[in-house]
């Protein structure tokens, strides 16, 4: 089980997060605007990259803060963790295997 | 071999190893049960036979290798219940098409119900499924008794048996058998099927794919078929293609072999547990999946533990079967948990992904239908409802929120 | 009885989640205790730490609130915990609730925050012996060794199958508070009796 | 008998008789089963699964491929290995054809879980891992270590007692310092990610039918390291040759083990079959215990120092030679040799036991699960780690790292195992910043490794095999009978990788998971091929290290507290009033309240349901709503907020007002559906779903925080803050002015949706005119410690009226023939608010709202979508199933059949007069009046559409 830090309350079991998948996909602008396909991909499409990837989680059971991360999808070692608003940092590693 | 335990021979050969050509008319991306039997109905089907078969690591080493065999075809939608239906009854005949001992058993499937709801969708599903022509029908608690006595129907358990919808054609095969049954029956039509040959690239001119670059050389090619599962979506992004995929960790186990106990498959949402007993004797478990997107193919071993503590609920005798083996496949799960097989924008390039933890029971219905999107551009009435489009449109065939009945 | 012979100025008693289990704890081993502390006023309270109202709180509570994730602060009779960098769970004693809630909603004012009482929407249970964190242990992943979760801790978690606040009371005395959300307190306590079945002491 | 007089590690004044295959024996506290039984005599112990071969015992551990036994007694336990059973009085056993036996019984046994933290964790207590948990321990860190031996020592046990003073005060120094924990018979199964080891104890199976009842007879410790230590050891491995599955057929350190560990003699002529110099101590060992003693080793370099031991001792030793076959059924008796490496049989030697050496595999199981990357060392062959995994740093967990010592890194002298295992430590220990000095080890002898093994994986064959002898007897895989020839079946079959091979021949899946076999099964593959099997590798070192059973891993989660029982303030009421219960999610709610009849019995359900429907359309009746969730949401901008979660505006609504509202996903499919009550300007308390509170409060939160972090909203989990009760019927206004006669409880001053504020018996409740019955009705709020009291209130009040409690069930119906759906029944995620005939909660004003967008999607726009309608049966005795299906026609002789919908609901009603249903239908809406179908199990009912409201369609009766 991986332990995952809050940036609130540091590191935890993985049982007390939900996951949320990926981060930074903002609510679009104009939604009355937006083609089909566009809302299509808002709705429905995520990145879903092996290797880092930025991604939001909730810690649940704590703190109930949602936070950001980026977690390396291939290894599932967390990379970096960040608050809601916080930039996502600059990360010098490659992708995973 | 004889004994109790003992299972059909593999034959004395399989495969070639060939080589990859410098130009295929197809190029099948993946290696498992999908791309085995995509690649398998090209020749039966098709008469298509220059075609190659691309598999990064070994033949059917994927989810063909780590998933827990149940067939079925007992879905909620008219859809679903088609494509698993067509499935089910090629694998009622594969044996004899592939001559290979696929040891495919046809010990009836039962999905458990424990809440009233759970009856009401049930119910719901088998009447849907048998105006569909698939066979099925609702037990009550003493119905799921009898077709599996070490079930435990208490009703002073947390959450008591209230019945259980059956598919008596249901069963399970043996998940090697069937993958080397379509690939050697391809090799032998003329395919190639090239292992440790991952894709690096797909060409792409003028809209149309003509080319795949590999670690083992450039192949040029008329048509490329994605069957690559939870790798769908890292394949896609090559051509800047974005899918609604969600590539998950799915775990799996099996214990030791034990003296027959189990006779059919059983499956409980509610209490997330499926599991039969199979052909050696031992008992094979499938848990929920990981919640988090992962190519690990390891998930987290708290899954696990809950999922006994689920099993010994449903099967207080199995308390001191033994744990042996545990593994995770990579699923790749769509918005509607329903699988997308089709047309891309990509002119010559087709998609068969996001079957989630249906995949192995499609393996047949599926290969027979791509095969036929691939070789006539044109989807097969079957898989075409499920289309890349319909995430615009929104006709979604929402199997999750209907029947939630994984697996 | 019906509802005429009710008297307007004598309140009913109230039922605490746990009412009835008491026996059932104090037979556990003596490694352990474990009582409901019944009756308490809770509110949880929504305040920007920063911001203007931080100080009015502060001077309502006797205290400023604890803005270390994780702890706990002791102002009075009142019981200060951590919950998340913008929300505390106030325990104050039987009855001071009302009081509390408006002097606190005076606080913040018309700034962003909010007050919400809370008192019978969590079971509160005292923990202490030596064999207290072992009995935790065979729930909960948090690491409870005094060095690390000292005197005034208060983590969010899961313990088993439940959501529980834990307060570390007192560290020597390995004393703890126990919050469960008011409807898992049955199953909650019936797992801590059958953890109880086999304490050594020890761990 | 082949006990020694003397010897052993085994307590001789106690005698424990233990049952193997119907026949008693006898043993001593320290014996496993498998000694027990070779101190007896009994070399052969199972059978094989496909081809029926006696079978016995070949190692003296968990690496052990053949002596699989089922334990009968105290209780049934399939498969075990008669080599990790400590024996205990009363023990029955038998020997396993392959298949195990589960119980036909429940389990009594207690098993649980503990969670356990260290800086270091030492799995292996063998003199490496000894010298890591010490000078960790030293360096004042926590340490944990775990050994899955009841005593510690590792491989020092199956010596002459080399080191045994000083385990024994190594062990004493670890289990007095402070933040040492010593784990004994417990097992490192797995390594999960961050550190995370999970260990399997067995704390009572060695104590029989003795064992306490309140034990918990295995434990899965949860151990979370900043560091671990792995000092797994080694475990050697054979050779392959003909008829190698002989009873009598040993690995020698195994035959070493038995001795000095045992106090058994396990043969009298000996054959030690080595190809390098570790098994040559085990062999003058055993000939200064008295036995005949042929060494036959292939090299012709031998150890000068060994040669001259084997003199001294009278071993003959055979160089250049090999073991090529065997004789004997029950038993070996012989050994057929060849010269080696020119083939050719050279002689027949007897013998009562072989002991092979074919050197040894680093134990790397958890190494490799921790993803640590392994490479062939072709002096060893094996594969060994290549280097630890340090820092892999979990953020603000501190550095975790996990390194391999001793045997499991491939050290092979004692000295280097213990130097080895203190060195690991310090570079841990340094790792997490403390400075630490290695223990120095204690005086070991020169290792007698003086000459390098020879990697040889199986002995040359004599005659040729064509790769589809079924009469080879090589087995590479004791338990699958997998032997040479299908190996290079395989491998003539086209197959290339090792895991293919795994899975053509079946090797390695079986109990023991190819712990001896795996390596020789890729080394065979990789000269089949032609190939090196440093490139070939090996298979996947899949978790458990070995077998857990399920009891344990699903440890106290069992039973009651499988998973929680959520109930209300007010459950003990219910039970006291004979309520039968529904589960919904994890809470229990009243389903209906039967009475006595008559005749003594229970009503049916039916019964209870007219009854209480009765009561609530003609009296008045009660029930426990409090498992609806409910949400405090405070801030100015709380009506902004939920504007945009509901489809309808909440702005709008007055203090003192309460709305019904929908919510919606952003697919614009039904979410949930409740209550909104505005408090205050700035304060709201919502309702949800019972089964969808925690969804919905966890998705207005992840809105809150990350879509819209401006907003000045809070969210405040209240459900179990507040006891629900509505009281419903044409009387509930008195019953209500009853209990709060401060109230003005008439239509004029406490109108339809809104809420007051009143004392119920002196508590503060808030009660809403709100309605789910279209009857007049109220709900009572209040704290919850006063449910009860409140609730037993209100049920005196009605005493006059003859209030009557009613459950899930009678509300089901008293919704339904008001056409209210439920949310999850009625929708199944796939249904928008429109197609519930709901447009008017759906605002045309607001901009935006969650859904919004998606309803002008092509597929929300189609005029055929599935419309919520009611269906009454021609017939109105006969009850529609929930789920059957709706069809246009009723001729069902073509499948398929095209569907039109389904039912959702359908009840009886005393109110309709019949039954009556709820239905999902293509085109619903178009289809009033029109006859469909109901299918239902093969049974076809003629239905009418009607719209849903079908119970006082003009809402008459909720003002009273």
């Amino acid at each position: 089980m991986q332990l995952i830090s809050c940036p609130w309350c540091g590191p935890r079991e993985e049982a007390e997060y939900h996951y949320g998948g990926q981060a930074h996909v903002a609510y679009p602008h104009e939604v009355g605007a937006l083609s089909d396909a566009d809302w299509a991909h808002y709705l429905f499409f995520r990145d879903n990259p092996r290797g880092p990837f930025a991604e939001r989680w909730v810690h649940a059971a704590g703190c109930r803060r949602w936070f950001n991360a980026v977690r390396d999808t291939g290894t599932h070692e967390i990379l970096a963790v960040y608050r809601i608003g916080e930039p996502q940092p600059e990360l010098g590693r490659q992708a995973s295997r | 071999m004889t004994g109790p335990t003992a299972v059909p021979e593999h034959p004395e050969f399989l495969w070639r190893n060939p080589e990859p050509k410098p130009f295929y008319d197809i190029v099948v991306v993946g290696g498992g049960g999908h791309g085995l039997a995509t690649a398998y109905y090209l020749a039966r089907n098709h008469g298509i036979t220059n075609v190659a078969v691309l598999e990064k690591g070994w033949l059917a080493g994927g989810n063909m290798a780590r998933n827990t065999t149940i067939i079925r075809s007992n879905y909620l939608w008219d859809e679903s219940s088609a494509i698993y239906e067509h499935s089910l009854k090629l694998w009622e005949g594969l044996e004899e098409d592939l001559g290979y001992p696929i040891l495919f058993s046809q010990r009836g499937v039962l999905n458990l119900a424990h809440s009233l709801q759970d009856v009401r969708d049930s119910v719901r599903r088998v009447n849907a499924n048998r105006l569909n022509g698939v066979d099925a029908e609702w037990v009550d608690a003493a119905g799921v008794k009898e077709l599996c006595p070490i079930v435990n129907i208490s009703p002073d358990v947390r959450y008591p048996v209230l019945g259980a919808t059956y598919q008596p054609r249901g069963g399970i095969a043996k998940h090697d058998y069937v993958a080397w049954g379509f690939a050697r029956r391809a090799d032998e039509l003329g395919i190639d099927l090239i292992q440790n040959c991952a894709v690096t690239g797909l060409d792409v001119i003028g809209g149309k794919v003509v080319g795949v670059r590999t670690t083992r050389g450039d192949i040029a090619t008329g048509k490329v078929a994605l069957a690559a599962a939870g790798h769908s979506s890292v394949l896609a992004s090559m051509v800047g293609l974005r899918l609604p995929i969600q590539s998950h960790p799915l775990q799996g186990l099996v214990s030791e072999l034990l003296e027959p106990v189990h006779p059919t498959v059983v499956m409980s949402n509610a209490v997330h547990v499926y599991v039969s007993q199979a052909h050696k004797g031992e008992l094979v478990m499938g848990a929920g999946i990981d919640s988090f997107n992962g190519y690990g193919q390891r998930g987290a071993f708290h899954i696990i533990e809950r999922q006994m503590s689920a099993a010994l609920e449903l099967f207080p005798i199995f308390a001191r079967a033994h744990l042996l083996r545990t593994w995770a496949g990579i699923v790749d799960t769509t918005p509607d948990a329903s699988p997308i097989v089709g047309l891309t924008p990509i002119e010559n390039l087709y998609l068969n992904c996001g079957w989630g933890t249906g995949g192995f029971k499609a393996t047949p219905g599926v290969g027979w239908c791509f095969a036929h999107t691939v070789a006539h551009d044109k989807p097969h009435p079957y898989n075409a409802p499920f289309t890349l489009e319909r995430f615009t449109s929104g006709a979604l065939v929402d199997e999750h929120g209907a029947a939630a009945v994984a697996h | 009885m019906t509802a005429e012979h009710v008297s307007p100025s004598k309140l009913p008693m109230p039922l605490s989640p746990l009412d009835g289990w008491q026996a059932a704890f104090d037979a556990l081993p003596d490694v352990v205790a474990v009582s409901e502390i019944t009756f308490t006023a809770q509110l949880n309270l929504r305040v920007d730490p920063s911001g203007a109202a931080a100080g009015a709180v502060a001077k309502v509570l006797g205290s400023a609130l604890p803005v270390q994730p994780c702890t706990s602060t002791r102002s009075g009779d009142f019981l200060l915990l951590w919950l998340g960098p913008d929300e505390w769970l106030i325990l104050a004693p039987e009855g001071a609730g009302l009081e509390l809630e408006t002097a606190l909603r005076e606080a913040i004012g018309d700034g962003p925050g909010a007050v919400t009482d809370v008192s019978a929407q969590r079971s509160t249970l005292a923990l202490s012996g030596p064999a207290s964190r072992e009995l935790l242990a065979k729930g909960c992943s948090i690491d409870l060794h005094p060095k690390v979760s000292p005197t005034g801790t208060c983590v969010q978690t899961l313990v088993a199958q439940t959501g529980i606040i834990i307060v570390v009371r007192d560290e020597t005395a390995s004393d703890f508070l126990l919050l469960v959300r008011a409807s898992f307190a049955q199953y909650f306590a019936a797992w801590l009796i059958d953890a109880g079945v086999e304490l050594t002491g020890g761990c | 008998m082949t006990r020694l007089p003397t010897g052993g590690l085994i307590d001789r004044t106690t005698v424990l008789s233990f049952t193997f295959d119907g026949r008693p024996y006898a043993g001593h506290p320290g014996d496993t089963l498998a000694s027990a039984l070779l101190a007896n005599g009994v070399h052969r112990v199972a059978t094989s699964v496909n081809r029926g071969r006696p079978r016995g015992i070949m190692a003296a551990g968990v690496e052990e491929a053949s002596a699989l036994v089922q334990l009968e007694a105290p209780f049934p336990e399939p498969m075990l290995s008669a080599t990790t059973i400590e024996l205990y009085e009363g023990l029955v056993a038998r020997g396993l054809p392959g298949r195990g036996t589960l119980a036909d019984r429940p389990d009594p046994g207690r098993y649980d879980a503990m969670h356990v933290h260290c800086d270091v964790l030492v799995v292996g207590a063998g003199p490496a891992g000894l010298m890591a948990a010490l000078t960790a321990a030293r360096a004042g860190s926590r340490v944990a270590l775990v050994d899955d031996q009841p005593m510690v020592g590792g491989s020092l046990l199956g010596t002459r007692g080399e080191l045994s003073d000083w385990s024994a005060s190594v062990l004493a120094e670890l289990t007095s310092t402070p933040e040492v924990l010593v784990l004994s018979r417990t097992t490192a199964f797995g390594y999960y990610d961050d550190g995370f080891v999970l260990a399997l104890q067995k704390r009572t199976d060695h104590l029989g039918a003795a064992a306490p009842d309140n034990a918990a007879r295995q434990r899965i410790w949860r151990i979370r390291a900043k560091q671990v230590i792995l000092a797994t050891g080694a475990h050697e491995r054979p050779v392959v040759f003909a008829d190698n599955d002989r009873p009598g057929v040993m690995l020698a350190q195994a035959g070493r083990t038995y001795l000095n560990r045992y106090g058994v003699l396990a043969g009298n002529r000996i054959v030690v079959f080595t190809t390098n110099d570790s098994a040559y101590v085990a062999a003058v060992e055993l000939a200064e215990a008295g036995a005949e003693v042929t060494v036959v080793d292939p090299r012709t370099d031998l150890a000068p120092f060994w040669a001259a031991e084997c003199a001294r001792v009278g071993i003959a030793v055979r160089p250049g030679h090999l073991v090529t076959g065997t004789t004997g059924e029950e038993r070996v008796t012989g050994v057929h040799l060849a010269a080696y490496p020119s083939g050719g049989a050279s002689a027949t030697v007897h013998c009562d036991l072989l002991l092979v050496s074919g050197g040894w595999n680093p134990t790397v199981h958890l190494f490799s699960q921790a993803g640590g990357k392994l490479e062939y060392d072709a002096e060893l062959g094996a594969f060994l780690p290549v280097a630890g995994l340090p820092g892999a740093g979990v953020l603000g967990a501190g550095v975790l790292g996990v390194r391999v010592s001793g045997a499991a890194a491939g050290a092979v002298s004692l000295a280097d195992c213990l130097a080895g295992g203190a060195a690991e430590a310090v570079a841990a220990l340094s790792d997490l910043g403390v400075a630490a000095r290695p223990v120095a080890s204690p005086p070991v002898g020169t290792d007698r490794v003086e000459t390098a093994g020879l990697v040889l994986w199986a002995a040359p064959v004599e005659i040729s095999l064509d790769g589809s002898d079924l009469s080879d007897t090589r087995f590479v895989d004791l338990q699958r009978d997998a032997t040479v020839s299908d190996v290079l079946r395989a491998t003539g079959a086209g197959l290339r990788s090792v895991e293919h091979v795994k899975r053509y021949t079946t090797i390695g899946t079986a109990h023991d998971q190819g712990k001896t076999s795996g390596l020789i099964a890729s080394g065979i593959t990789a000269d089949a091929l032609g190939v090196d099997i440093a490139d070939l590798g090996t298979t996947t070192f899949r978790p458990p290290y070995t077998s857990v059973s399920f009891a344990a891993l699903a440890g106290r989660d069992r039973g009651a507290i499988f998973d929680p029982v959520r109930v209300t303030a007010i459950h003990p009421w219910h039970i006291e009033h004979g309520a039968q219960f529904e589960d919904v999610g994890q809470w229990k709610r009243p389903l209906c309240y039967p009475r006595r009849t008559a005749s003594g019995g229970l009503e049916d359900l039916p019964a209870v349901v007219a009854r209480e429907t009765r009561a609530a359309r003609t009296g008045v009746a009660m029930m426990d709503g409090s498992t609806l969730g409910k949400i405090n949401v405070q801030g100015v901008d709380a009506g902004e907020f939920l504007d945009r979660i509901y489809t309808n505006i909440i702005s709008t609504l007055k203090p003192g007002f309460v709305r019904y509202a929908v919510m919606c996903g952003m697919d614009g499919m039904i979410l949930d559906d409740g209550t909104v009550m505005r408090v205050a300007d700035t304060e709201f308390v919502l309702t949800t779903t019972t089964g969808n509170a925690a969804k919905v409060l966890d998705w207005l939160e992840e809105l809150a925080q990350t879509e819209w972090p401006d907003l000045r909203v809070h969210l405040t989990s209240v459900t179990e803050q507040w006891a629900t009760i509505p009281v419903v019927g044409p009387l509930s206004r008195q019953v209500i002015a009853a209990v709060a006669p401060a109230l003005d409880v008439s239509n004029e001053a406490f109108g339809f949706m809104t809420w007051r504020s009143a004392k119920i018996v002196g508590i503060e409740a808030r009660i809403c005119r709100i309605s789910f019955s279209g009857e007049l009705a109220y709900e009572v709020n209040v704290p919850s410690w006063y449910g009860i009291a409140v609730w037993q209130a209100l049920f005196d009040a009605g005493q006059p009226y003859g209030i009557t409690p009613y459950g899930t069930e009678t509300m089901h119906v008293l919704r339904a023939e008001k056409g209210y759906p439920i949310i999850g029944q009625d929708t199944d995620g796939t249904v928008t608010p429109q197609d519930l005939g709901m447009s008017w909660v759906v605002s045309k004003k607001k901009l935006d709202f969650v859904g919004k967008r998606s309803f002008s999607r092509t597929e929300n726009q189609r005029p055929d979508r599935k419309h919520l309608v009611g269906l009454l049966p021609v017939d109105r005795s006969v009850l529609l199933d929930e789920g059957a299906q709706v069809l246009a026609d009723d001729d069902v002789s073509q499948l398929p059949v095209a569907m039109l919908g389904h039912v959702t609901s359908s009840y009886r009603s005393v109110a309709l007069g019949g039954t009556f249903g709820l239905a999902l239908v293509r085109s619903g809406r178009d289809r009033i009046g029109e006859r469909l179908f109901a299918w239902q199990d093969g049974e076809v009912v003629p239905v009418t559409v009607t719209g849903p409201v079908l119970y006082d369609q003009e809402g008459a009766r909720r003002d009273g």
